[in-house]
């Protein structure tokens, strides 16, 4: 039973994993922190990437569905920016964390999933001001010890 | 010679035979750039003409064109047609002097009034009728007189015709030429410094041929002989056109004949058959004997900038200007300058801070 | 009534020396005014040379990116052609070298003159074809006022007055060289007051351009 | 006092110097410039010509510092500047000009008309005719102290994220520390990995750093609207945060014109010379990188490219760095064409972003960024300002590119070598 306790670890552990694998855990962050996110068209794209066996071509139109929302709730530059907003937005990119392919995101998908998973429980905590949900790396740690196990 | 005796008989008692007179008038025909066919009609026309009368009155001139005229070591053809014209009054060439003189021309005048021709050289004072007189009428006087009973007036020179010399600059005399003070007879203007000899017999030979003048230029100068520039007839015009110019009078571009433009060469500006019938039947013409042209059939050539500066070349000193102006434009400059300066820094000082509030446009 | 001869004793002496002054007094106002406004020294601290940016913008912005080149082919080739070719038949005609000569002191050797005549010919084409570009080209177009038009003309005319007066085409001469040198008195009375005012001014414009980039270590 | 034409004018009038009034001598309408600006080789639209944008102050310059112009003016045959034409011209002077200044590197008579667009809008500003979203972005940096409302709390939680879950330290207020660093409110919201790069950069090559709770705002509306007094205002909390904090350096972060407020415009813009230097970030990293003190490990293997933001390298200077990093980090880096001095604009610059009515002009330009791009097919496009990140994004979503969009510092923080904790990566 792998033990995963800091963060150096974790990655150690994600990297390890091959691409299909990535993909289901990061889905696994992303739907934990999904409901942050009131964009409705993450939650399709999170299912498709958590599912094994899915068609390159779906996963790519998932992907470009993903980044679209990213655009769309990004905070714009110069205007009054919005918290709550910005945890679906990272919930968004967590979500195109995990669908891009392993080669092209520096530190690999399922770790830039979790960091913008974290970055939106983070937004979350800046807007209720509720510092208890600052713990999301050791759920993350959780999730992936569960994943490994099963 | 009688006066009446034709021209042909005067010309056949000197042994002009009758074909050295056609070839005369063949020359003439091409000279004043009449059609070959002219030839026969000019013989005819001269045969028959009487012997005109021709006064001629020297005023402010240095006889120059009465010498270039009538050079006596060769008698030329130009000179047959000269003897044979009635000359019947020229100070230099008559014989009688003083009142006689005098007498003579007024003989002249009555007898054959309305056709004599006046040939006048030399320009005509009018700021002081006493610098030039003949037998005490100033030559005004003389020339409006003589002018009255005239047929036609042939300007000889360029005194005679633009004011020549005695006009130049300040012209202390006031000089003028004739077609300054005779407006109502018709006035061939046979301009240079001195004119071609051929250019003036030539005039003479059109007037007994048609009793007409020649078609004339804007400056009253027959276009036969006046018509092209000396540039355009110019046999150094191929150095011309490549840019071959001599920089000296003895460097190699003169001695191996190159275009006299830089040293400078009136010939682009000045009207003259110079380079085409040439001097000293044709021996030569200024800018053969590598001097450049002056420009002497051109009114006002004496003030024309400079026998030797070429025409590109300014007629004043603009070096001189520039070294002003730079030092009057820098002063206004500085000045405006500084005005403006002023009113930028004025403007800064004055500024009206711009806050967060003001951004919106007054309601 | 003004003769030839003096027309053009009168054109190339108080006329010139007019023309001369007003072109040295308006370009002398005009480059004091802009240089008396100055420039705020710069606080930041620098990382590369104003000056060496200056001095090498004011040559190195001579020469095209190829991408403009590219972008903009028809007008960078033309304006090199007729700037060339203005100086070349202005500054190495034998007859302008007197000028300049009596004018300044110096002199230099001159081209043959075919080579000047060639090289107007080539000038005035290209001005025809940059004024048609002027007349067509959308962004020309939008940009032209009457200004534009006008330095056109008064750049094109001691050209082809120069052209005419060296074939004595038409008039008689004296007269074309009498047009040719009000051309050129036009020209440069006018000069100040226009864009002309490009050829001083742009060595300054390079060197502020330059001079603002080399301070920050770009070569503009 | 409310804005008004008065008061633009005004400042036409003091924004002109030397340089503007050599540069209106000097243009001869040839219409180069447009041929450099993307907003005129996307549209066509000859309005867009980058000289014609300057008309109003030109005509001020004429009209003021001219002794041809006043003396026309004295005669009523000059056109005073109307509100009316102000009005037409703002979206001209904000829209549609990022101040890139790619027009200012083709100008055959070399004039700087981004020198120029600056001045122009300290009088259009003034006038009343800055656009909405820049007015709002400069009240929130002025009363907030962020164009997007960040205030410290948010940064707090953003720090206490990284500092709980990334274990990294992140020195807030530390006096004394070399380096004093500046966050953009875009990498704060959107990109907020970019303080755990430098976190993490900075722990590995032991670089004593901190942050100042009072004045971590990059950005500076102030230069973007063109009011130099809300400008200077912005730059002075830097400056007094600073000095407070006694640091030698501030490291502007990756954002375009950030850096050229506090580097090049800051000093001028409150009058005196900085007491510490400022240097970008990518400065930083290459100054690491020469003295051995960035240890990385292995190499991106997708083709990346590098996208120079404006205000950083063309305007900024700062060119040969990004390539000395992207080369230690990226197998198959290639550069665009035009790449570096002359590179193209992302179309979002100088507050175009913050300008809501331009977005639609700003995404059609955008296929100007697409053919360079597609000239070198990458995988992957790498910048070093936030603002061009997010805008390139948008670009290319709209024309349906994927290519992913990073920021360097995070690109170079992706391949530290983890040293202790846990062992080799």
């Amino acid at each position: 039973m792998t033990q995963i306790s800091n963060e150096a670890e974790f990655r150690h552990a994600l990297a390890g994993l091959d691409a299909d694998r990535q993909r289901a855990v990061a889905a696994l962050f992303v739907k934990h922190v999904l409901p942050l996110c009131d964009d409705e068209r993450i939650a399709p794209v999170t299912d498709v990437a958590a599912r094994e066996d899915v068609p390159e071509d779906k996963l790519a139109e998932a992907l470009r569905t993903a980044r679209t929302t990213t655009t769309d709730c990004h905070a714009r530059c110069g205007a009054a920016g919005d918290w709550s907003a910005q945890a679906g937005y990272f919930v968004a990119r967590a979500a195109v964390a995990a669908l891009t392919p392993a080669g092209q995101m520096p530190g690999g998908p399922a770790w830039q999933a979790a960091m913008a998973s974290r970055m939106a429980k983070t937004c979350e905590a800046i807007v209720t001001g509720d510092d208890s949900l600052g713990r999301e790396s050791e759920e993350q740690y959780r999730i992936l010890v569960d994943f490994l196990n099963s | 010679m009688s006066k009446d005796n034709t021209l042909g008989e005067i010309l056949r008692k000197q042994g002009v035979s009758r074909r050295g007179f056609l070839k005369f008038c063949a020359a003439t025909a091409s000279l004043m750039a009449l059609p070959p066919g002219m030839a026969p009609v000019i013989a005819q026309a001269l045969e028959k003409a009487r012997r005109p009368s021709v006064i001629w009155l020297s005023f402010q001139e240095c006889t120059g064109c009465t010498e270039s005229l009538t050079r006596s070591y060769s008698p030329t053809v130009e000179g047959l047609i000269f003897d044979a014209i009635s000359l019947d009054y020229h100070h230099t060439l008559m014989a009688a002097s003083g009142t006689a003189a005098e007498a003579a021309r007024e003989a002249a005048m009555e007898q054959s009034y309305g056709n004599y021709i006046l040939v006048v050289d030399g320009s005509i004072p009018t700021r002081n009728a006493g610098f030039s007189t003949i037998a005490g009428v100033s030559n005004r006087d003389m020339l409006l007189d003589t002018a009255r009973g005239a047929a036609a007036i042939v300007a000889v020179g360029t005194c005679a015709a633009f004011g020549g010399i005695p006009h130049a600059n300040p012209n202390p005399t006031g000089a003028v030429s004739v077609s300054d003070l005779i407006k109502d007879k018709p006035i061939i203007n046979v301009s240079g410094c001195p004119p071609i000899p051929v250019v003036i017999t030539g005039v003479l030979a059109h007037f007994l041929t048609f009793g007409a003048i020649p078609d004339l230029d804007s400056h009253g100068r027959p276009v036969a002989f006046y018509g092209k520039s000396i540039h355009d007839r110019c046999y150094r015009r191929p150095f011309y056109d490549r840019g071959l110019f001599a920089e000296s009078f003895d460097d190699e571009g003169a001695k191996s004949g190159w275009c006299l433009y830089k040293l400078g060469c009136k010939g682009p500006t000045t009207y003259n058959a110079c380079a085409t019938t040439k001097w000293n039947e044709g021996t030569s013409f200024p800018i053969e004997s590598g001097h450049p042209c002056l420009g002497c059939s051109e009114p006002d050539f004496w003030d024309g900038g400079g026998f030797y500066k070429a025409i590109s070349t300014p007629t004043e000193d603009i070096g001189r200007t520039a070294v002003y102006a730079i030092g009057g434009g820098a002063a206004a400059g500085l000045a405006l300058g500084a005005i403006n300066r002023a009113k930028r820094n004025k403007a800064e000082k004055e500024h009206e801070q711009v806050t967060i509030d003001d951004l919106e446009k007054g309601d | 009534m003004m003769t030839e001869t003096q027309l053009l004793v009168w054109l190339r002496g108080p006329a010139l020396q007019v023309a001369i002054a007003i072109f040295v007094v308006g370009v002398a106002v005009r480059l004091l005014e802009v240089l008396v406004l100055g420039r705020k020294a710069d606080l930041a601290e620098a990382r590369g040379s104003a000056v060496a940016g200056g001095m090498r913008t004011i040559l190195m912005r001579s020469f095209p990116d190829r991408a403009t080149l590219q972008r903009a082919a028809f007008t960078e080739i033309t304006g090199y052609i007729f700037h060339i070719g203005f100086f070349v038949t202005l500054l190495f005609y034998a007859p302008h070298i007197l000028l300049f000569n009596s004018a300044l002191g110096i002199s230099w050797p001159a081209l043959p003159t075919p080579v000047i005549d060639a090289t107007a010919v080539v000038t005035i084409i290209t001005l025809v074809a940059v004024l048609i570009h002027r007349l067509t080209n959308r962004v020309m177009r939008f940009l032209s006022r009457f200004q534009d038009y006008l330095v056109w003309l008064l750049t094109i005319l001691p050209v082809v007055t120069g052209y005419i007066a060296f074939h004595r085409i038409g008039v008689t001469p004296p007269i074309l060289i009498a047009i040719h040198i009000i051309s050129v008195e036009l020209f440069l009375i006018v000069f100040p007051f226009t864009k002309l005012m490009h050829a001083f001014t742009l060595f300054m414009s390079r060197y502020y351009n330059g001079a603002i980039a080399g301070y920050r270590g770009v070569k503009s | 006092m409310s804005a008004s034409l008065e008061r633009g004018i005004h400042a036409f009038k003091e924004a002109i110097d030397g340089p503007v009034a050599s540069f209106f001598s000097s243009c001869v309408h040839c219409g180069l410039c447009a041929h450099a600006c993307l907003f005129y080789t996307e549209t066509g639209d000859p309005k867009y010509t980058p000289i014609h944008k300057l008309e109003p102050l030109r005509r001020v310059w004429k009209q003021e510092y001219t002794f041809w112009g006043r003396y026309a003016r004295a005669f009523g045959l000059s056109k005073p500047v109307t509100d009316e034409e102000l009005g037409e011209w703002e979206t001209l002077v904000y829209d549609s000009c990022t101040m890139c200044g790619r027009c200012s590197m083709v100008c055959p008579v070399g004039n700087d008309i981004a020198y120029m667009i600056r001045r122009t809008r300290e009088g259009m500003a003034a006038a009343g005719h800055a656009p909405e979203g820049l007015i709002g972005a400069s009240r929130r940096a002025v009363t907030i102290g962020s164009p997007m409302g960040v205030k410290l709390p948010a940064l707090e939680a953003q720090i206490r994220h990284l500092e709980q879950e990334a274990g990294l330290t992140i020195p807030v207020d530390l006096e004394g520390a070399d380096y004093m660093c500046l966050l953009s409110s875009m990498e704060i919201m959107n990109f907020p990995e970019y303080i755990g790069a430098i976190a993490r950069i900075f722990k590995q090559a032991n670089v004593s750093w901190t942050i100042s709770s009072e004045a971590f705002e990059a950005t500076n509306s102030g230069i973007q609207i063109g009011v130099s007094e809300i400008a200077a205002e912005l730059v002075q909390r830097v400056v007094d945060a600073a000095e407070k904090l006694q640091v030698k350096a501030v490291i502007s972060p990756e954002c375009g014109h950030a850096y050229m407020a506090i580097r090049w415009e800051g000093p001028n813009l409150i009058g005196k010379p900085f007491s510490f230097q400022v240097m970008h970030i990518m400065e930083v990293l290459d100054q690491l990188r020469e003295e051995g003190r960035l240890k990385t490990t292995g190499k991106e293997k997708q083709r990346l490219t590098y996208h120079d933001p404006c205000q950083i390298a063309r305007r900024g200077g700062v060119l040969e760095q990004p390539r000395n990093l992207l080369n230690i980090v990226a197998e198959d880096f290639v550069e665009m064409p035009e790449a570096g001095k002359m590179n193209w604009c992302c179309g979002a610059g100088g507050g175009v972003s913050a300008n809501e009515r331009a977005d639609e002009l700003r995404l059609r330009v955008f296929n100007r960024k697409k053919s360079q791009l597609d000239a070198v097919r990458a995988e992957g496009l790498v910048t070093a300002c936030s603002n061009c990140r997010i805008y390139l994004e948008e670009g290319l979503e709209e024309y349906h590119m994927d290519i992913p969009v990073t920021g360097l510092t995070e690109t170079i923080a992706e391949h530290l070598v983890e040293e202790g904790e846990g062992g080799e990566r």
